[in-house]
């Protein structure tokens, strides 16, 4: 049993994949929970919180450090999480903001971009093919950049993963069961050694938070 | 059952894996020993064509086609091996040669330099840099290779169904996720599959037996099976004898298995 | 085997190179460094060699590389350039059509009618060519070489195209045929339709084929295929055996304006043959889609250099 | 060649085939010929090999007008069919290659006619006669282009 994070396109299908996970895990499943919790810690609303992670950051806001704190906050709300043991993330940017912590599995989840396309339009019949297929592949540049700037990675760079998972051939369910026969690994089970790293993970970055939020 | 290819950088535990697999699955495992399969199928000595495979494609390389008869060769020789619906390959670009049957589940397993290093050490008893240059020299001609024979990067994880890293899981433990990975019903091999890898195996003896005609070899032509009928498709020139189309037909024909042949190709005009 | 190919290749592309070179030093320097006599015959038989192997691996005409490449890169003047693309084109042509027509793969019936009108608008290209200002044909042909690019990269063909029905004309002419396709193991029966629109655009075929002294398979084998709707082992075969007749009605044309210098013609003639020849054995080991692009880029060029030329502006080369 | 008979084809394209092959051959062994004679300097050509380079790069009709001023001395330059009159010289001879060459299909469309109208295909007569006068219309040398 383990933390699992899952990073993913959008439409890869990632949110059934993990609801699935938890079903099989019987643990939480977080996602939105976790900007929440920031967004009350820094007294802002959920959509500051989200707007600074999903669009690529200005000149300004990469100069002034209030970017920083939104991330800080977020990674707090995580880390905390995390604390109470096994939990699947589904957010964003979860693979880098555990960066480090042990017990962690980071999974990947891509899907063809037909396939992508396919979900887009199911969900929205009035989408024509290629309204959705460049709707996608803006919303890929815009992560991408954003990763890229931000923590100087490629966010496809499947070294970045333990596991990446590509939905071509595989079905949701056989995928939630690989995904859960790797958490069910030795390396990602949380010990006693494990929950405390995860304890002073979370105190530490609390702290830092702190400091930011005094230091204005 | 599925058929699972193993496409690894050098040194990075890819046997292990195959041999954990094969035990657990107890499916067929496949390497190198392809490619004598290939070598003997073309008549060529076993090293010269694992040369050709292996080494970085010089200039003429690029439009030569011999490199082109040596996959489809190699292609052919999986391919057979590949009929029965279930196998383990460990070898050269299993994902590319593969591509187009059925139950393929490709795996990539990627580890950290720092544990490949120590591998190539302990193996050989080079220097940190020296093993660092090797590994390096060797992943850069195998890129290469990908790059010019399928114009994939081998290092885009949307060729592959799982990408496995081996910084925290261990071999074991990927070999279980693969394990499971397989268990679905995607990857159950009925009738209707045996069929579809016996087409696609019809299709890599022809494209072999075109392959290896001198005439016909450059001319780089696919082709494709559906219940035992073969579509050849390709350019051709239109030669005056008229005989090209034969020549074609007549080799295709002699492929063991074949019912029915359609040429589906685009004809041009080889005079000045 | 390989080897020998491929260095036998850079040979042959060297004089041209060379030539390429040397031919605007020669224009833009004072006549006193001129080449001796064979310099020039020579580098056109180099660059004719490689040519006809470009044109046997790459399926591209010879008459359609020749002009281009040969106007804009040799002193030569272009009437007698022009007059020499159509008889390497004219002489391809010729030696290929027998065997066409003997397998039946090129069909009479349906080429006479054809080449009454393209003959007929290629003299008339012919003698419309001649009459326009040197730079103007030189700017068009350009323009020509550039769309025919066009063409070729977006080109589809289809190997059996489907005719519902003949149409009144072709059963009036009663063009139509049979031949034997080997991977049906049966006797093809095939039929045409939209004849008149395919007859009209011959016109313009025609008349641009003899204007520039271009072969016309590159607009033959379309209209052919996909207007008239025969198959491609039809429409390839009898699009040379047209070039055959157009060519000669445009050829006819220069020979009596006087266009031919024969230290031109023969090495031209001779060198693009033995390409072929060699190239038809390297098609046994360099792959055609290869040297497509070769002829693509090699078009591009030229025709980005015939149009500099025309228009008196400068270019790379 | 008669051996073995594509199914389908029909007479006059056979008689055609046989007609142009013949044709291409001599033509291309004449124009060779030729050529070697000029080349080997036999027969004295009109203008010397090696002053060639200059009247290449001239347009068609001053490189007439002034071959003629200088080598024929002829009342009119050498246009349509004049050049059989200079066929005295080498590179004037090398012309007999080059126009067999360009008389072959004329010569084929003549020679499948007698067939057509034994089959009574009348719309080809028709075409095929029209194609010869269009070809021997061309060759006749009437067609001559203005001046640039």
């Amino acid at each position: 049993m383990a933390i699992i994070t899952i990073s993913r396109g959008s439409l890869s299908g990632g949110r059934r994949v993990a609801e699935c996970l938890c079903d099989r895990l019987d643990c939480p499943c977080l996602a939105d929970e976790v900007l929440q919790n920031a967004a009350r810690k820094l007294e802002v609303s959920e959509g500051a919180v989200r707007g600074k992670f999903e669009t690529a950051p200005g000149l300004w806001s990469r100069l002034s450090r209030e970017r920083e704190r939104y991330v800080l906050a977020v990674q707090t709300a995580l880390a905390e999480a995390c604390t109470e043991g096994d939990l699947v993330y589904h957010g964003l940017a979860g693979q880098f903001l555990l960066r480090g912590l042990p017990a962690v599995l980071r999974v990947r989840l891509i899907a063809p971009l037909e396939m992508r396309i396919g979900a887009l339009r199911a969900a929205d019949r009035e989408m024509s093919r290629q309204a959705a297929e460049d709707f996608i592949r803006n919303v890929d540049r815009d992560r991408e950049r954003r990763v890229r700037s931000m923590y100087g990675l490629d966010v496809e760079d499947p070294a970045l993963y333990d596991l990446t998972v590509n939905l071509r051939s595989l079905s949701l369910d056989a995928a939630c069961a690989a995904i859960a026969e790797a958490a069910a690994q030795p390396a990602f089970r949380i010990g006693e050694t494990e929950r405390a790293r995860h304890q002073a993970f979370a105190a530490e970055c609390r702290q830092r938070l702190e400091e930011s939020l005094s230091g204005d | 059952m599925a058929i699972i290819c193993i496409c690894r950088g050098s040194k990075s535990g890819g046997r292990r894996l195959a041999e954990c697999l094969s035990a657990r699955l107890d499916y067929p495992i496949l390497g190198r020993e392809v490619l004598q399969e290939a070598a003997a199928a073309l008549g060529v000595p076993a090293e010269m064509l694992e040369r050709k495979m292996a080494d970085r494609p010089s200039l003429w390389g690029r439009f030569s086609s011999m490199r082109r008869a040596y996959v489809v060769a190699v292609q052919a020789a999986l391919a057979e091996r590949a009929a029965s619906g279930n196998l383990v390959y460990h070898g050269l670009s299993g994902g590319l040669l593969m591509r187009g049957a059925p139950v393929v589940f490709c795996v990539r397993l990627i580890a950290p330099m720092e544990s490949r290093v120590r591998v190539v050490r302990e193996e050989t008893g080079m220097t940190a840099a020296e093993a660092r240059g090797y590994i390096r020299e060797l992943d850069a001609s195998r890129s290469r290779w990908v790059e010019v024979m399928y114009g994939e990067d081998i290092m885009d994880p949307a060729l592959y169904d799982l990408v496995v890293n081996l910084v925290s899981l261990t071999v074991e433990g990927g070999c279980a996720v693969v394990t499971r990975a397989i268990q679905g019903p995607e990857f159950s091999v009925d009738e209707d599959v045996l069929a579809r890898l016996e087409d696609f195996r019809l299709a890599c003896q022809v494209k072999l037996a075109l392959a290896g005609d001198v005439e016909l070899r450059a001319l780089e032509l696919d082709a494709e099976a559906e219940g035992g009928t073969v579509v050849i498709s390709g350019e051709v020139p239109l030669r005056k004898s008229g005989r090209t189309g034969d020549r074609i037909v007549e080799l295709a024909r002699g492929v063991a298995g074949v019912r029915q042949i359609r040429l589906r190709v685009e004809w041009f005009d080889p005079y000045p | 085997m390989a080897l020998v190919l491929a260095s036998l290749v850079m040979l042959a592309l060297l004089p041209a190179a060379l030539g390429a070179q040397e031919g605007t030093g020669a224009t833009a320097a004072a006549a006193a460094a001129d080449p001796a006599w064979w310099f020039w015959p020579l580098v056109l038989f180099g660059m004719t060699f490689v040519m006809g192997i470009l044109a046997a691996v790459g399926g591209v005409g010879g008459g359609v590389l020749f002009v281009p490449i040969v106007s804009g890169f040799c002193p030569f003047h272009l009437d007698f350039v022009r007059c020499t693309g159509l008889l390497v084109a004219l002489c391809g042509a010729l030696a290929a059509g027998p065997g066409f027509l003997r397998m039946n793969l090129a069909s009479l019936r349906l080429a006479m009618p054809v080449a009454m009108i393209a003959s007929a608008c290629a003299i008339a290209g012919a003698m419309v060519g001649l009459a326009l200002p040197t730079n103007v044909v030189q700017t068009l042909l350009g323009a020509a070489i550039l769309g025919i690019v066009a063409l070729m990269m977006r080109a589809r063909k289809s190997a059996f195209p489907v005719v519902p029905r003949a149409d009144r004309l072709s059963q009036i002419l009663r063009i139509h045929g049979v031949y034997m396709e080997a991977s049906l193991n049966q006797e093809v029966d095939w039929k045409i339709h939209r004849t008149a629109t395919g007859l009209l655009l011959f016109i313009g075929i025609g008349f641009m084929a003899g204007m520039f002294g271009l072969g016309a398979g590159w607009a033959n084998v379309p209209v052919l295929n996909l207007v008239f709707g025969a198959p491609l082992k039809v429409s390839v075969a009898t699009s040379k055996f047209l070039l055959s007749i157009t060519d000669t009605s445009a050829a006819w044309v220069y020979l009596n304006e006087g266009c031919v210098i024969p230290m031109m013609v023969v090495p031209s003639l001779v060198g693009i043959m033995l390409g072929s020849f060699i190239g038809v054995r390297i098609l046994r080991v360099a792959k055609p889609s290869f040297v497509r692009w070769i002829v693509i880029v090699l078009l591009l060029f030229a025709g980005g250099k015939a149009i500099t030329k025309g228009l008196g502006l400068p270019f790379i080369v | 060649m008669g051996e073995h008979r594509t199914p389908g084809v029909s007479d006059e394209q056979l008689l055609y085939a046989r007609i142009l092959a013949v044709g291409m051959y001599t033509g291309l062994l004449t124009l060779l010929v030729t050529f070697g004679v000029y080349l080997s300097g036999a027969v004295e050509p009109a203008v010397p090999i090696e002053e060639l380079p200059r009247y290449w790069t001239m347009d068609v009709q001053t490189y007439l007008e002034a071959v003629n001023q200088e080598y024929l001395h002829r009342d009119h330059a050498l246009t349509g069919w004049w050049w059989l009159g200079a066929l005295d010289r080498g590179d004037f001879l090398t012309w007999v290659g080059i126009a067999f060459l360009s008389a072959v299909t004329p010569v084929c469309f003549a020679g499948v006619v007698p067939l057509m109208v034994r089959k009574r295909d009348w719309i080809y007569v028709a075409i095929a006669v029209t194609e010869v006068a269009i070809l021997a219309l061309a060759a006749s040398g009437i067609l001559i282009a203005g001046g640039h």
